[in-house]
């Protein structure tokens, strides 16, 4: 085989229902017509139905498969993931949706994830792949979510919440920016095994890699040492050199973050900060983890004004207040002490008590 | 040798509404044993609370640098399916769309090279084939190429780009997101498969400050549409909104971050001061109907998100305005070089872009890719006096 | 640990090829891993990378930046990889004995 | 003579006038009778007057004899300074207050800067009496103060002006959360004069001082070099060292930063920002420095709304539309590239054409 | 010897309505030469457009390390009254109140000992007494002394610490200003006269959150008196407000931070939700007839302001949000002691205390102050995951 | 330059009185000067702090911070003011012929 290269992904036009081709760009309005159903209507009257399923994201092509034959009986073959990694279904004739809803209730798929709801959490790999995973990924998301899944299926929340988890520092799923981040952290330094690092480190770059310039080198050893008040187990050296690995199963575990954003609506992007520094890994439902997100969603979902999404409600409520309600104690973990930190520090005596 | 012991905690993970990804990998495992024994070691997983797969791995196909990643189990023995089990990112087309016919190309290419398992998609968008073994791969790769299939980014490379459903069904598309994006990635293929730079470079395109594939917080390159006229209003539907119970002074309005609309709410007539408006899209949200973007339509460009490794998490920045996007997107092509040559030329090994402006300076950024400073750039001057003069200026 | 029998010499490797001890590669070893990275013939070319990378590496402790690699040996990044088929990190570094790179990863 | 040393400042309570002596901490509302006059009633139901004087601060043994004279004759013998340096004549005996002002005015003292003023501009010593000046204080806050005199005589500002100057980049005069600061600035880098740095100087101390890292040894000299691209002229390495002067006639001069508070009043304390980055030393009334503040002044009072400090209203409409309704131009020495400089950029897409 | 050449620069800082300097300078001039040569001097300067001081100086009095601030000109041939010019700082009372008699005193000293001009004061708060000969300061100093002025803070030392009118004439002050301000004068003589810290340190009071010493944004301390109870409301003096014409609506009510408040227009009743209010002092600025602050009355304590040099400049945290103030305030004086002992323990040079706090870390800086971690010492938690463990909380 | 005639020994020095070449520095001058600075004796434990001075100059090149100064010496600060009344920068600084301390001033 002469080895074809660069030719660059499937056209997305060859991949368009028909509806789409005729009124691409040409659309004028949408409206939700129920959770996991949006209408959107063209400037030339036609209608496109999108019927939203839940997926787990990790799926055999058994399920690709499946969801292919649904697609092929009621929208001609045609389907789209979202940028959540959602299934979207997408019906040109009105006349399916109902039929395919059914049929979908039936099969036991999760239709919903619109509007004002909890949508699918961006997630990553976890235990199942990767070899820096301070937790699982699927696991707890599986967790939450079963726990959370009315606010899921139905679209009954004051705005936008959503839920992002990563599995280590690295933040595949970009979790930063979530109204409810879940983050896997470590808590012990790495340990240094020095024929390893020996044989298969660029020493020079595990030094660099470090943002707190925990690593030093070891001359004697022709190795690396790890200052360990300096470290916070970011992991970072790891990814650089299998020498130095960090994970434990009494070290690891879950942070919660919360208040983020990605929109610009109302207010600009927001990062998430850090409410809970640590809860166990307790495979395989990481019961403090679920009732840890659970109580924040219902906290705010009782306390927010409408439209107003997590990280606006703690803006106007204040932090002060935030701890308050949710009954979440504050550690000392939460105050910021890396680059930027003077920035989140309190400059004014206005505070609530 | 798969093994056909129980896994009492996954078993747990088959309960409950939400789809079970157990469930996937026991079907999956039905056929493979490397689904079979990804399942048992991740029970061990489960038990152990720590991960089993070793460090790192290098593999790939020929011709590529990136598009694979390496992984071994550090439990070989007990799990000998999964002793060799690497991942291919396939590139996605724009905007996840699909035929049934395309996926079921795909799965046939998959079922017979690999676990059977995917990730429909990774986070940074591409489909992920999950488990392979090392000798796989190639053909793998050969029948995807068969069936038009290229693979994705990985590595110091350009990583896969993606974009927003836009115009292909969303009304708020202010630019063509999934031409863009297909232009954009064919245009730089080789940056996409051939690892060459200081560390990974992300673009992600969305077609209005919703920002639907959260461009601003994870790319490198944020492609963002916007419009520079003023909101299209349909007065009539305002009224219809607010007849059918909307309380636009309380919903709208008030939430309007600049506070430049007024709703006269006897004569249910909304105005608003374009000029002020910073086109947030809430108001456009809240009722489709009623409001549009304007007509002069192109894309803000923002540079520098990414997450926290090595120096801390970074949204993007604004560093154009306004630039129109019509094919063949010339001006933004060059932009993304001129910035890669500086990066590339300056950036420390694993500086993202956003590191090397904060390292080096905007100013540094601004006149090396000439674009001449404006106040939209940023949220504040600065509130330290500590800047330069080119020497030129004092005289 | 993996062991590679390569035309009768006998090395350890990693799961990916790379050899484990430095010290261990010769010139006949590169010749040796460059079979098994599609090159089957390590012209002066060649060898003027693998140089390069080694001492760039006996010199800085890391692999070069790709950039640099290019710079410095003359060959732009399309030539490199026609002559490492499986690029510079996985094919040249590896053929080199350098240690596996992650800073190109 | 013995040496009498830590005897500390003359007693407060020794120096109150008998009306603060019987009714101190029981004050209970103030009025702002008329601009520079306040007058605070206590639960007991005195009144005290409060007579607000400009002063040039840089006063002469005469001028304090005068105001004694004064205060002899109107306010029993008690006056105070405020801690913008305004002189406060304090009168119990209402009927001595409009007498007082009718002699304040007939001598010329400048009564006013009580309520939405432009109060006694804080500053330093400039040419006066310091080492390290880019430019003078007096004579800059003379000029600007008599360009605006009407608002410091009047009370017809949105809300509270304050204008403060520092001379160099030590900002002493703290002008860094300043309505409106005047800062002095060089442009140049240090000369290293290598005799004095190496007989005078205590070289790792130098190099310690310089924040952006830009000094390093000179071995050869036993002295020091300035990388000049990466010095950015603050003078603090002259601070440390004689042998590195970097006054210059030609590059020094004054920039202009505005939006800075204090109060926690509505909104925290924020700090001062650049928006003109150089003007000339152009003495002895600095033209270009009088009219950019002016400038500034009267665009805030004409759009700002009731109470709305400049910050605030600068925050409300947004810096691109300061800049366009000032008409000062933007330069790329306005965009932050110190260390928090990334908190400064805009991460979302929403701005004002 | 002085000179009589004209000062044509100068002179013309003589017209205008605004008090002038050169008056000043011309008036003392007129009995001392070194006022003389002080105008010519800067003339000088105005036609240089560059000061014509030399570097530095160390010169003092017996027993202090601090205090006096030495100057030499660089043209001492020219202006040789003026070769030798240092200032003395003398200690202000509290709240800068004096009596004629007092003040009269002083300019007896002065116009004994140096150049009869002055600076009323400094922006540190002191009494600077404006350029005197080396051989002067000692006598100076001695005839200060009898007179009961003693000198205030410069170098590595407790700067003179001051603080706003407060209960002297401010119906707002929720601590005794004065009293405490003479209280920690008095207390820490010896740190405020000899030099033995990194780096200068700086005290100043406030009565309220009006902040009227600018303590937050340049001092190392800044104590700011606030309340944890409720604003006082006189309804009647509210209703008199909103009939003399005040807009409680939009002056009061909508500029509150809270939004804590609520107007009824038509009963023109104020209803302040107190457990949201943050004390601001907003509403209390407007209405001082109608608002005041609680009774339960103390001080938020906030620490770490300073200027930019070196690593730019710091508004004061809040580290204690509420500390009762009574004499003879051994809270806060032990709690200023134990930091001073941290600072000076692992401060480097030239490091304020703001700067070692950012260097070390709060959560360094409050376990060695043995201070309790609360929500009110953050605007928001960190948004890094960079984080640390005690080993012992790891088991 | 300001010249010092101390009982006979010319050094430059400058307004302050910190001589301006530290290599003249020697133990006579000291003694001279400290007379300057109401110190009539130096005493042992004057040389003490003296020495401590020059040698920590000699290996840092700056003068130490007045904490250091104390703890090494072992004499609080109200001693050193006692034995040098004008102070550790302007006294035993001057005395021990450093160069003008910035640092603590
Ligand atoms: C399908 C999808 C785009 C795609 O290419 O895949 C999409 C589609 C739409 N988005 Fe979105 N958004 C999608 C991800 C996002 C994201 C990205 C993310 O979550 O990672 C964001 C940013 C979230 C954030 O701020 O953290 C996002 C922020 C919005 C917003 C702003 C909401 C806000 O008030 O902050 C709107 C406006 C609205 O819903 O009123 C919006 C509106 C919409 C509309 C109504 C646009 C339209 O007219 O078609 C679409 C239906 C929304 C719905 O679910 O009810 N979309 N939208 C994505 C669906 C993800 C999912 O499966 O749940
Ligand atoms: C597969 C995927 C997670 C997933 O389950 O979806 C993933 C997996 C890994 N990421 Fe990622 N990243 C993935 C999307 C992301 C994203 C999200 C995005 O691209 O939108 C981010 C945040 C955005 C960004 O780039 O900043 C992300 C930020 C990182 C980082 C931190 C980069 C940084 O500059 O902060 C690392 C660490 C590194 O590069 O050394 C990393 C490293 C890794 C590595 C290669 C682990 C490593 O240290 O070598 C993971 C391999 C896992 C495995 O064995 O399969 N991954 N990674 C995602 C790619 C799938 C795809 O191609 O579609
Ligand atoms: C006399 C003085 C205190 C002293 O101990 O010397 C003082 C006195 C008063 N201040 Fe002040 N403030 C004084 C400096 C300050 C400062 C400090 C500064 O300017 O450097 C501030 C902070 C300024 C800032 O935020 O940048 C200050 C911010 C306030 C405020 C808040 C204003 C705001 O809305 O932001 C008030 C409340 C008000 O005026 O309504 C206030 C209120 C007051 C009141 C009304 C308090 C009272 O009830 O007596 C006093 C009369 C104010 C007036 O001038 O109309 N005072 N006040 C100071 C006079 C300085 C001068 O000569 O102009
Ligand atoms: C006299 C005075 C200015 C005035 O005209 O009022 C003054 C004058 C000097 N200051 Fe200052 N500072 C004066 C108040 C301030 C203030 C305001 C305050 O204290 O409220 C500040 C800002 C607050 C702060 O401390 O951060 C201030 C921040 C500085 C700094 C920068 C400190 C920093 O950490 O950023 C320096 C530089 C230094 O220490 O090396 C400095 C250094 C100086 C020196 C000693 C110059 C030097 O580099 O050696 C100046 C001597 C001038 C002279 O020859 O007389 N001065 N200095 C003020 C003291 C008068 C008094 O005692 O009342
Ligand atoms: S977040 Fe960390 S552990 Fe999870 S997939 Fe990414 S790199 Fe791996
Ligand atoms: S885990 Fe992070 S902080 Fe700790 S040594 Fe490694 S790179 Fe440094
Ligand atoms: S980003 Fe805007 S254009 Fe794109 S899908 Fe979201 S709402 Fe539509
Ligand atoms: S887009 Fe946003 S800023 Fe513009 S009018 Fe609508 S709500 Fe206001
Ligand atoms: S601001 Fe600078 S020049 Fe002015 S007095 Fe302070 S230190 Fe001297
Ligand atoms: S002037 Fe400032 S930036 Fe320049 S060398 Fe001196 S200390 Fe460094
Ligand atoms: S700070 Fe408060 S208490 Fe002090 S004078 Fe100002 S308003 Fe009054
Ligand atoms: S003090 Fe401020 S926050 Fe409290 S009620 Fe008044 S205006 Fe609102």
């Amino acid at each position: 085989m002469a080895g074809k290269t660069d030719f660059g992904p499937p056209f997305y036009k060859d991949l368009l229902p028909p509806v789409i081709l005729k009124n691409y760009g040409q659309w004028k309005y949408h409206e939700r017509v129920k959770p996991g159903v949006l209408k959107h209507v063209a400037e030339s009257g036609d209608e496109l139905y999108t019927i939203r399923v839940g997926s787990g994201r990790l799926v055999s092509t058994d399920w690709i498969r499946d969801v292919c034959g649904i697609a092929d009986q009621f929208c001609g073959g045609h389907l789209r993931f979202t940028s959540r990694h959602n299934l979207e279904f997408l019906v040109s004739d009105k006349n399916q949706v109902e039929p395919l809803i059914a049929h979908l209730n039936k099969e036991g798929y999760a239709v919903g994830g619109t509007g004002h709801a909890i949508s699918n959490p961006v997630h990553t790999q976890g235990w199942i792949h990767c070899h820096t995973p301070a937790t699982d990924a699927s696991g707890i998301v599986k967790a939450v979510m079963d726990d959370l899944y009315e606010y899921f299926a139905d679209s009954k929340l004051p705005a936008y919440c959503r839920i992002s988890l990563a599995c280590c520092l690295n933040m595949c799923g970009a979790v930063h920016c979530s109204d409810i981040a879940i983050l896997g952290i470590h808590r012990k330094p790495p340990h240094v095994n020095h024929d390893t690092v020996r044989a298969k480190c660029e020493i020079p770059n595990v030094i660099a890699a470090c943002p707190t310039g925990a690593i030093r080198p070891d001359p004697k050893e022709k190795s690396l040492t790890v200052n360990e008040d300096k470290c916070m187990y970011c992991g970072n050296c790891y990814t650089m050199c299998p020498g130095m690995p960090l994970a434990d199963p009494i070290g690891d575990g879950v942070s919660i973050w919360v208040g983020g954003k990605i929109s610009s609506a109302r207010t600009p992007p927001k990062f998430s900060r850090l409410v809970i520094p640590f809860l166990p890994n307790n495979p395989p439902r990481w019961p403090e983890v679920t009732s840890a997100v659970r109580n924040i969603v219902e906290i705010w979902a009782t306390h927010a004004h409408k439209h107003e999404r997590m990280g606006e409600w703690i803006d106007r409520i204040g932090w002060e207040r935030f701890f308050d309600l949710t009954g979440i104690p504050f550690t000392v973990q939460l105050i910021d002490d890396f680059t930027l930190a003077s920035e989140t520090f309190r400059s004014t005596p206005t505070f609530k008590w | 040798m798969a093994k056909d012991s129980k896994t009492p905690l996954l078993d747990q993970l088959e309960e409950g509404p939400w789809p079970s990804f157990v469930t996937e990998i026991k079907r999956a495992a039905e056929k493979k044993d490397s689904a079979k024994d990804l399942l048992h070691q991740l029970e061990r997983s489960y038990m152990d609370r720590i991960g089993h797969w070793k460090h790192g791995g290098i593999v790939g196909v020929k011709g590529y640098g990136g598009g694979v990643i390496g992984r071994y189990s550090d439990l070989p023995e007990e799990f000998p399916a999964v002793a060799e089990f690497h991942t291919l990112r396939v590139n996605m087309p724009s905007g996840w769309f699909y035929t049934t016919e395309k996926l079921r190309e795909l799965c046939d290419v998959w079922d017979k090279h690999g676990s059977g398992l995917t990730n429909m998609h990774g986070a940074t968008g591409d489909i992920i084939l999950l488990g392979a073994p090392t000798n796989a791969l190639q053909p793998c790769f050969d029948d995807l190429a068969e069936i038009g299939f290229d693979l994705g980014g990985s590595g110091s490379d350009m990583r896969t780009p993606s974009c927003c459903v836009g115009p292909g069904r969303c009304e708020y598309a202010c630019i063509d997101t999934l031409d863009l994006l297909h232009s954009v990635t064919m245009e730089f293929q080789d940056e996409l498969h051939r690892p060459m730079f200081p560390y990974k470079s992300k673009i992600k395109i969305s077609g209005c400050p919703n920002d639907c594939v959260a461009s601003v917080a994870r790319s490198d390159f944020s492609v963002i549409g916007t419009w520079r006229d003023s909101i299209r209003v349909d007065s009539g539907e305002v009224t219809n909104y607010a007849n059918e119970g909307m309380d636009i002074q309380a919903e709208v309005v008030d939430l309007c971050p600049t506070g430049c609309m007024k709703w006269d709410a006897g004569a249910k007539k909304l105005s608003i001061d374009d000029g002020e408006c910073n086109r947030c899209m809430h108001c456009i949200n809240l009722m489709p109907k009623a409001l549009r973007p304007g007509k002069e339509k192109g894309a803000t460009i923002l540079v520098g998100g990414k997450a926290p490794i090595v120096r801390g998490a970074l949204l993007s920045w604004v560093i154009v305005p306004f630039m129109k996007m019509e094919p063949p997107y010339t001006e933004f092509k060059e932009l993304v070089r001129k910035i890669w040559e500086w990066w590339d030329e300056n950036g420390k090994m694993r500086e993202r872009l956003g590191e090397l402006i904060n390292r080096l300076g905007m100013r540094a950024f601004l006149k090396a890719v000439d674009l001449p400073p404006v106040p939209q750039m940023i949220r504040a001057p600065r509130a330290n006096p500590y800047y330069f003069w080119d020497p030129e200026e004092v005289k | 640990m993996p062991v590679l029998n390569l035309d009768g010499i006998q090395v350890d490797v990693d799961e990916d090829g790379f050899i484990q001890d430095p010290a261990t590669w010769n010139e006949d070893l590169a010749v040796a891993i460059a079979k098994l990275e599609d090159v089957t013939n390590l012209t002066e070319d060649h060898w003027k990378v693998i140089k390069y990378l080694r001492n760039y590496f006996q010199q800085f402790g890391i692999a070069p930046m790709i950039r640099k690699l290019c710079k410095e040996t003359g060959y732009d990044l399309k030539t490199i990889y026609e002559m490492f088929p499986s690029g510079p990190a996985k094919g040249a570094c590896k053929i080199a004995g350098l240690p596996k790179p992650t800073g190109c990863v």
